[in-house]
């Protein structure tokens, strides 16, 4: 390797800033300009194999990592996490109703909702932007994406229980309790005190 | 120790000076008068100085003839008028008391001994004189940024976290099973009871009134092995339905004081 | 050319910082710190003879130019500290006896050491305040830091010009211990007739 190789390399090395020829050549304070094009060009196969390469661009000249190895270079540390209940809630909503509105998750969900929340099951890939409703106001609405049915291991949003099965599953269960709750008091007033009872209509919503 | 505190305790504070080069170099001429007072941080520093003009080992050196060098530099940067910083002054002092120790008898000494006072002074300028060059050295090494260079713009290594979200179907269905349950609109069920509708209450009054001509009272209209909560829903249904009835000129109702019997019977045509 | 020493030489060649063999085994997510160490050797010997050097410094690496390209590279304005003749020996005397206390380096330069030299090696990152000495009155003590191993281009403090026979020669320890030691010599010399020097016990700090 010789000085003038030597030279080059190191001061490609240490600029802050792509180099010409040209500019590398008065850096050096004397070489002709054809020297440094040619040690340039040898430098350049002499580090095409190597993890970092020499390269021009725009007629400038500088070292940068071996493109193949950028994955190494940004290295992404994957944590894995698990779904926050209220995460976990407004993706419910969503593969339930959607395409469904922020304002129409808070009125299901009957608590609002932080932006973060979306921005997290988007960021996880299970629920896209799915246009805006042609309302007033114009409001985003949101739909789940086929990463959520295989991550979910469903094969259609069909495959979601309805509420019969929830409610058959227990999974409405507080709701049977309040129902029960609600029986006990009536048949305990009627007992004692022998009211005249109104009649109700009862309606199964 | 004695000596200790007389040379080292009172220093000077030091001028903050720049300085790049190696320790102070001798001058050829010995005879050549030091005048870079700025170059000195204290008596020490003078002493070891005046040893390398010597350009003998620290270790060779005569203490006498350091301390007569001293004191003869002393003298003559008085002469000129020089401000003296006290320190140099009580190192004059304390070496004028060294030289006269050194050249009395021994026995008349007291502990600790010139000797004593003279080496372990001598050892002192070693160590400085040590760590001068020791300091010169380091400094002399390819430093970054005057003797190496580094990258200079670095891309810098990335490090993206990104969060592998987890859920499962269970979890998901059941987080829609407590929405609806914290939020269904609430439902009051009730139970089906045994009730008389004003539509049979009506057709029950009116055929039975339809059979005689004679007054009924109102419970006499109620099915008769009807079951509490029934028979309280028909009195209430026949109590609404004789009214109708009444309303429509079919009946007549009686009833003699308040919350007295009530009485039913057909009216008969008449106009 | 192997894909771990791509990777090595990629990595380096990227980070802002040296990076130690462990870092570089972390960051690339699984090779052994021997195979690591291994590579950075064979990268190290690779670029011996070129303008640009893998350099160990504190056991961590980085690329620096060659310091024979100095001349070339330096630029009008010196990037480097100008360090007052003071700094310097504070710094010169740190390392070489570290950890030490103010009063002991005060003690060698036989002059009072003003707190803003300390602080300027502070700042500079070359000295750190390592822990305080379990004597009366609990001094601070001092210490140098990787960051003065990387600046002044020394591999480790056993780099340090001349340590060793400056320890040899008991130039590091305090003035009284060589004033006993030599007095005990002396004594020994006297009764024996004999030359049997005593070796030193040179504590490696």
């Amino acid at each position: 390797m010789d000085d003038l190789e030597r030279a080059v390399e190191a001061a490609l090395f240490a600029a802050e800033e792509p180099m010409s020829a040209r500019a590398l050549a008065d850096f050096l304070g004397g070489p002709a300009i054809e020297q440094v094009n040619h040690t340039l060009d040898l430098l350049a196969e002499n580090y095409r194999n190597r993890g970092i390469h020499l390269v021009e661009r725009a007629r400038r000249w500088h070292f940068e990592t071996a493109p193949d190895l950028a994955h190494l270079l940004r290295r992404e540390k994957e944590q894995v996490r698990r779904l926050s209940r209220a995460a976990t809630e407004v993706l419910a909503i969503i593969a339930y109703h959607e395409p469904v509105s922020r304002a129409e998750i808070e009125s299901i969900r009957g608590v609002q909702t932080s932006g973060g929340t979306l921005d997290v099951l988007m960021e996880a890939g299970w629920v896209k932007i799915a246009g805006r409703r042609e309302v007033p106001g114009r409001p985003t609405i949101y739909a789940t994406t086929p990463e959520f049915l295989d991550h979910f291991g469903l094969a259609s949003r069909r495959d979601l229980p309805g509420i019969a099965e929830l409610r058959a599953t227990g999974l409405l269960d507080p709701v049977d309790d309040a129902y029960d709750e609600l029986m006990r008091d009536d048949a305990d007033e009627e007992t004692h005190r022998g009211t005249q009872d109104v009649d109700k209509e009862t309606d199964d919503a | 120790m004695i000596e200790d505190r007389l040379l080292f305790a009172d220093t000077l504070v030091e001028p903050d000076e720049e300085w790049n080069g190696v320790a102070a170099e001798g001058a050829a001429d010995p005879n050549t008068l030091y005048l870079e007072l700025d170059g000195w941080e204290g008596p020490l520093d003078l002493l070891l100085d005046l040893a390398r003009r010597q350009k003998v080992d620290l270790r060779e050196i005569s203490i006498l003839s350091l301390v007569e060098q001293y004191l003869d530099y002393i003298e003559q940067v008085e002469a000129l008028k020089l401000e003296l910083a006290a320190d140099y002054l009580v190192m004059a002092a304390w070496l004028t008391f060294l030289k006269s120790a050194m050249l009395l008898p021994k026995e008349e000494q007291d502990d600790p001994s010139p000797e004593e006072l003279a080496l372990k002074l001598q050892l002192r300028l070693q160590r400085l004189g040590a760590m001068r060059d020791a300091a010169a050295r380091v400094m002399g090494g390819n430093r970054i940024g005057r003797d190496v260079f580094l990258r200079g713009s670095p891309e810098g290594l990335e490090i993206e976290r990104k969060t592998n979200w987890r859920c499962d179907q269970f979890a998901l269905i059941e987080a829609y099973g407590r929405v609806k349950a914290r939020t269904a609109p609430a439902i009051h069920m009730v139970r089906e009871r045994p009730v008389m509708t004003l539509e049979s209450a009506l057709e029950r009054v009116s055929n039975m009134l339809g059979v005689t001509l004679q007054w009924m009272e109102i419970r006499e209209f109620l099915p008769a092995h009807a079951e509490p909560r029934l028979r309280k829903s028909a009195l209430a249904s026949s109590f609404v339905a004789a009214l109708e009835l009444a309303r429509l000129g079919k009946v007549e109702l009686q009833q003699d004081d308040t919350f007295g019997s009530l009485q039913l019977r057909r009216r008969t045509a008449h106009g």
